[in-house]
């Protein structure tokens, strides 16, 4: 079976595969550079906040006149490369890095399925998402550049913008489009195709957190869809479903029919925005969970109860939207019943970091990298997690609605946290995927660089955004308040660059270490789960023989073994 | 007037909701530095006390744990007690407790990219008609000048009030949505294009600050800032009488 | 496919055609209904109740939801109850909003 | 493929379906949302709106007649599609190619009216961007009536060109596997009575009302 995919052309085998793992790897690489690039653009806007007004070193000089001032970077610029870093590092960086990639290639493994349910579907998935992508990054060379209203693209502002926001659309369909095709995938592959005796609660957390996800994307997704639809028509059709009658802009009144809602848009565009922020926190989770469990050498404490909050956490992510519009000025009827739900849906995110954390009560923790990540993740998603509980409340939210306080609390979970789940994941599947091992003395420096640097960036983003300072400020000094911490904007500038300069070994060990000679062993972390069952790397069609499982995902150190792990895989220990 | 200073905590305060704010803001600050020295504390003795070393093993089933259920309901218990008994009263003040009596200001405040506009109803206390079609360069507000209540209403590009006395808002904007932000106040409030959303407030002290814009309204949006000048009741009166003198209403 | 089985499909069509006629019969009604001008409000009400009742048809019969497999029951309950906030939400904060264009 | 993934055909042992038919299911819940987004959008739109400047279909001009007559198209060709289905049921290809392709000359039929009634529109220089009523404050009718029934064709659209190649390529499966072709009109039909669905909630909606 092994090497029945070696005579397929080298078309077939790396670019229109229907292999989930080569699908998982495609999507790793594209979202890595996604992320990436994403980055350098925060990177230029970082120089913006902390030298406004002067010429951005190297880049300066190369970008053309409409961007830039001999140098200096135009409002309107700044105004791009925050939409699109916005856009590319959630919908085109996290989530396709952990559903497409992670869920991909891991989930069919864990659940010892030889494909996902369905291949060709898997494949158009990914195509769309590049075709997302591409448009997406083609907005830049228009002649108005990219998309600037942000990434939540709020209308009017949006509707009366340059043709970047049409490009923005028409990607997001595709993106939208992508995430809808792989999400019906994993559910039905989750659902139909798992080993014989794998049932619902001898499934890793991990596949638990993709299921989970996978719901979400599905039914939140559309109606963003249905919203990019109107806000297409609006800005070609020349409808008005979300301009209301009168609009003025510039001194001119707008020629349009009238008639429609600014406030709809943000309704749908939050239906889907607040579920989005589980998807990009969920799968997260299930990989801290993964690492934990393996690196504790114990079973996970509480596996049920983090089952059971990850259902809830995700049915009651459709009904808190409306926590972002508080300002908008809705009555207390409605914004109380929406910090009513806010208040609720903290607690299972409680619950989940709370067995995490007893977890390690008993164990024998191996500090291995992607277990430095994972211990990371803890108290960075804690902060980024407390710091919603103000955010979620009215009142406090009345001083700290779109400051740098807002900023700093999302960061937190989605840097620090998303991203070090990542790595984690990374550097824990990295010997699954290639056969070797990432360097550890690298990966070390890697995560004590990114470790410190990160809270470098985000933690000054705190007090900022205490003091009032408004985000999306092209320069914050114009403001009193903004000139009074002008020192923190300066330091999280100089860190952010440290951070990406953090980035260096990992990348190095990346590609070095796939070339090392020596191989890893098939298991090299004595893990229980199903992917470490197949040989490495995995062949077309996963397992050579039909995995049967014989019990629970986290049977590390059970009494009376004669190894501190039984293998979900193993019958009996010898 | 002494020069507000601002720091890295909250800004000075001036309103006379602020206070609730900041003793809200506060105590769920002091309520979430527990929690997550709580948890710090724990993990960072776990990791200490449960590292890996020749010798120790791991232990399959360590704990019960039936401490871990009161934290949570500790924690909802806390949350529901700060809802109930902070953010919802604070906020239904905020929102609904329009003042009645104690003789209001009223204002318009009108957003534009990218700047702000302030409209006074003059002595009269009536606001003129305004109306789309009436825009102009030299007539932002849209007034309608053969409107009897119009003749005498002043706009202007800085806010004023006097201190000690409640200000109802009445806030739209002309082109996109922009937001109404005043730190020193604790108030930031959308205006939405097509929609008129009144909100209220009283200033506890005088001094100069700014207004700024919280809502990405396009290119200009970092520098929407306007004057805001809080001042005495006298000042207040004073500054009235001038921009009616410059409207050439100086009979009054 | 066996004797039995193609006797079931028989059975079925039999169905279908009456639920056809049901549709279709349905179809004039609402439009019938919507030249007698009623009061609006009544007026939407009856004609969704209608339309509720024919999709509930196709959904049940064509679609075969009535005998369908549990999952997708719970699927679509799922879905249902999603529906219902997407529904009823923005039209609450409407609501509590006061009317949209009092300018 | 050479790698074998099961439930394709058989259904599975726990949910009694096969991949396919919870995969068009799945997808279908997508597109209730969609859909639902798009309606609770209208809901809100109107709500908001003055009475007196929301035309009822008729008053803006929409064909009653016309579409009701298509609503009528449409439900022929559902019951065909079921037919189609039942056909294969039964072993009968012959009579399964004739109800196919009815269901499929239906879908034209109503995209070819649609067409006719948007040129009208036109001919009228109603677009999209159309308010209402001329006079007076205006509202986004026209704008919901093409957007919902454009979106809703395209779905038409994209039924007729799967059912198109499931009729003249798909049905070689018929040789190898009866089972799974029958199987794929099953979803087929599930997605196109789903469009059926979508229409008799527009109908009225945009139509009557
Ligand atoms: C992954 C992403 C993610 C996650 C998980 C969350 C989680 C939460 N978010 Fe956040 N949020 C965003 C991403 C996320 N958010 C983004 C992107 C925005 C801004 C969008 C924009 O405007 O552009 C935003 C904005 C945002 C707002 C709007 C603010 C405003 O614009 O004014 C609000 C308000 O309620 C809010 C609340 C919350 C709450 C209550 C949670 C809760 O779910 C959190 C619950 C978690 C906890 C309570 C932590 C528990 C902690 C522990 C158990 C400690 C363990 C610790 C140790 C070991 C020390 N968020
Ligand atoms: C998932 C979401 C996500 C992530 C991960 C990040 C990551 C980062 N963000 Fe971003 N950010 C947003 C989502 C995100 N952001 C959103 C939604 C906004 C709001 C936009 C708006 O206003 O509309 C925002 C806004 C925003 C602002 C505010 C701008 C403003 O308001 O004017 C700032 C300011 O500093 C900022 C900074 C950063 C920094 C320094 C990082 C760093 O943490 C980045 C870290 C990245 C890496 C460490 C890259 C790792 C990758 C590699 C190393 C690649 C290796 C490659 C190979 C091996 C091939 N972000
Ligand atoms: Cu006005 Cu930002
Ligand atoms: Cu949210």
């Amino acid at each position: 079976m092994s090497d029945e995919h070696s005579d397929l052309g080298f078309l077939r085998k790396y670019v229109f595969s229907t292999d989930h793992k080569t699908i998982g790897i495609q999507y790793g690489i594209t979202a890595l550079v996604f992320l990436f690039f994403g980055f350098s653009l925060m990177m230029m806007m970082r120089w913006q906040l902390a030298y406004p007004g002067s010429a951005i070193p190297i880049i300066g000089g190369l970008l053309p006149d409409t961007l830039v001032d001999r140098g200096a970077m135009l409002p309107d610029f700044y105004n791009q490369l925050g939409a699109m870093h916005g856009t590319i590092m959630v919908f085109m960086g996290i989530v396709p890095l952990a559903v497409g990639a992670f869920g991909n290639y891991v989930v069919p493994l864990q659940i010892g399925a030889p494909d996902m349910a369905f291949p060709r579907l898997n494949m158009m998935s990914y195509q769309a998402f590049v075709i997302g992508g591409i448009v997406m990054l083609a907005s830049f060379f228009l002649p108005g550049g990219a998309a600037s209203s942000g990434w939540t693209s709020y209308a009017p502002l949006a509707v009366t913008a340059t043709t970047g926001q049409t490009f923005w659309l028409i990607g997001m369909i595709f993106l939208i489009a992508s995430s809808l095709l792989g999400a019906l995938n994993f559910i039905v592959t989750i659902l139909h195709i798992r080993a014989e005796g794998l049932t619902f609660f001898r499934l890793p957390f991990f596949v638990w957190s993709q299921l989970v996800t996978a719901f979400l994307l599905l039914l939140a997704f559309p109606p963003l869809q249905a919203a990019a639809i109107f806000q297409l028509m609006d800005r070609l059709a020349g409808t008005s479903f979300f301009l209301p009658s009168g609009l003025v802009v510039g001194g001119e009144q707008i020629v349009a029919a009238g008639g429609g809602s600014p406030l709809l848009w943000q309704h749908l565009f939050w239906f889907l925005a607040h579920p989005e922020v589980y998807v990009l926190i969920l799968p997260g989770m299930g990989i801290i969970a993964e690492v934990i469990a393996n690196n504790t050498r114990k079973p996970l404490w509480g596996y049920r109860p983090m089952v059971y909050s990850l259902l809830v956490l995700g049915f009651l992510s459709f009904g808190v939207w409306a926590h972002h519009m508080y300002m908008t000025g809705m009555g207390t009827t409605m914004s109380t019943f929406f910090q009513i739900t806010t208040m609720i849906i903290s607690i299972p995110s409680v619950i989940i970091l709370t067995c995490l954390v007893i977890s390690l009560w008993g164990a024998s923790i191996r500090f291995s990298v992607a277990m430095l990540f994972a211990l990371a993740f803890l108290p960075m998603f804690g902060i980024g997690g407390l710091t919603g509980l103000p955010l979620g409340l009215a009142a406090p939210d009345a001083h700290l609605h779109d400051t740098y306080y807002v900023i700093g609390h999302f960061h937190y979970v989605v840097a620090p946290g998303t991203i070090f789940a990542m790595f984690a994941g990374i550097y824990y599947w990295y010997p699954k995927a290639t056969g070797r091992t990432l360097n550890v003395t690298l990966g070390k420096v890697h995560f004590w660089l990114s470790f410190i640097f990160m809270n470098g960036v985000f933690m000054p983003m705190m007090f900022e955004g205490m003091a009032g300072v408004s985000r999306r400020l092209f320069d914050p000094t114009i403001y009193d308040h903004g000139a009074a911490v002008h020192g923190l904007t300066v330091m999280t500038s100089w860190s952010a660059w440290c951070l990406a300069a953090a980035q260096i070994p990992f990348i190095i060990n990346f590609f070095w270490s796939m070339r090392k000679t020596e191989r890893a062993e098939e298991n090299p972390w004595q893990a229980t789960t199903l992917e470490w069952a197949t040989p490495t790397p995995p062949p077309h069609g996963n397992f050579t023989e039909t995995p049967v499982v014989y019990r629970g995902p986290y049977e590390y150190s059970v009494p009376g073994a004669d190894r501190d792990f039984s293998p979900q895989y193993v019958k009996q220990e010898a | 007037m002494n020069e507000p200073e601002y720091g890295w905590w909250l800004p000075p305060n001036v309103s006379v909701q602020g206070d609730d704010i900041d003793t809200m803001i506060n105590v769920i600050h002091w309520f979430m530095l527990a929690l997550f020295v709580g948890w710090g504390a724990f993990m960072v003795f776990c990791l200490v006390r449960f590292r890996e070393r020749p010798g120790h093993v791991a232990v399959y089933k360590p704990i019960k744990a039936g401490f871990s259920k009161w934290l949570e309901v500790g924690v909802a218990v806390a949350e529901a007690v700060i809802l109930a008994f902070f953010a919802m009263p604070v906020w239904a003040k905020i929102k609904n407790d329009f003042p009645t009596q104690d003789n209001p200001v009223v204002i318009r405040v009108v957003a534009e990219q990218f700047k702000w506009l302030f409209h006074y109803p003059g002595q009269d206390g009536k606001f003129g008609r305004t109306g789309v079609e009436f825009y102009a360069d030299d007539n932002p507000a849209g007034l309608d000048f053969d409107d009897e209540d119009g003749f005498d209403d002043i706009t202007v590009r800085g806010l004023h009030f006097p201190v000690g006395r409640p200000v109802i808002a009445r806030l739209t904007a002309k082109d996109v949505i922009h937001s109404f932000k005043m730190p020193v106040m604790r108030i930031t409030q959308d205006l939405i294009p097509g929609m008129e959303i009144p909100i209220w407030f009283e200033a506890k002290s005088t001094g100069k600050f700014q207004v700024g814009c919280a809502q990405l309204c396009g290119l200009g949006h970092y520098e929407m800032k306007a004057d805001l000048i809080i001042e005495s009741p006298e000042d207040y009166q004073r500054w009235l009488d001038e921009e009616h003198a410059a409207l050439g209403l100086d009979d009054y | 496919m066996s004797e039995s089985d193609v006797e079931h499909v028989r059975q079925h069509i039999k169905v279908y055609v009456t639920v056809f006629v049901a549709l279709a019969v349905l179809t004039v009604v609402t439009v019938g209904i919507s030249y007698l001008h009623l009061p609006t409000g009544f007026a939407i009400t009856l004609a969704m109740v209608v339309a509720t009742v024919k999709a509930g048809l196709v959904a049940g019969y064509f679609m075969h939801l009535i005998s369908e497999e549990k999952v997708i029951l719970w699927v679509l309950l799922l879905c249902a109850a999603f529906l219902f906030v997407l529904f009823i939400l923005p039209l609450g904060t409407q609501i509590g909003n006061g009317p949209l264009w009092p300018l | 493929m050479s790698v074998v993934i099961p439930y394709q055909v058989e259904p599975h042992p726990v949910t009694g379906v096969t991949s396919g038919k919870l995969g068009i299911w799945l997808f279908l819940a997508s597109e209730v949302m969609l859909f639902g987004a798009l309606f609770s959008s209208y809901v809100l739109l109107r709500v908001g709106a003055a009475v007196e400047n929301w035309p009822t279909g008729v008053e803006a001009g929409l064909n009653v007649p016309i579409g009701t007559a298509n609503t009528l198209v449409l439900i022929t060709s559902s019951i065909t599609m079921v037919m189609a289905w039942a056909s294969l049921k039964m072993d009968n290809l012959a009579a399964f190619r004739r109800y196919f392709g009815t269901t499929i000359a239906l879908g034209l039929v109503f995209l070819v009216v649609k067409a006719f009634e948007y040129s009208d529109k036109f001919g009228h220089h109603i677009f999209p961007a159309t308010g209402w009523p001329e006079a007076g404050d205006p509202s986004v009718f026209y704008g919901l009536y093409f957007t919902l029934t454009g979106l809703h064709a395209l779905h038409v659209i994209l039924g007729i060109l799967v059912n198109l190649w499931l009729l003249f390529f798909g049905v070689a499966l018929w040789k190898t596997d009866k089972e799974r072709l029958t199987g794929r009109i099953e979803i087929a039909g599930l997605y196109w009575h789903f469009v059926d669905l979508v229409w008799i909630f527009l109908f009225p909606t945009l139509y009557l009302l």
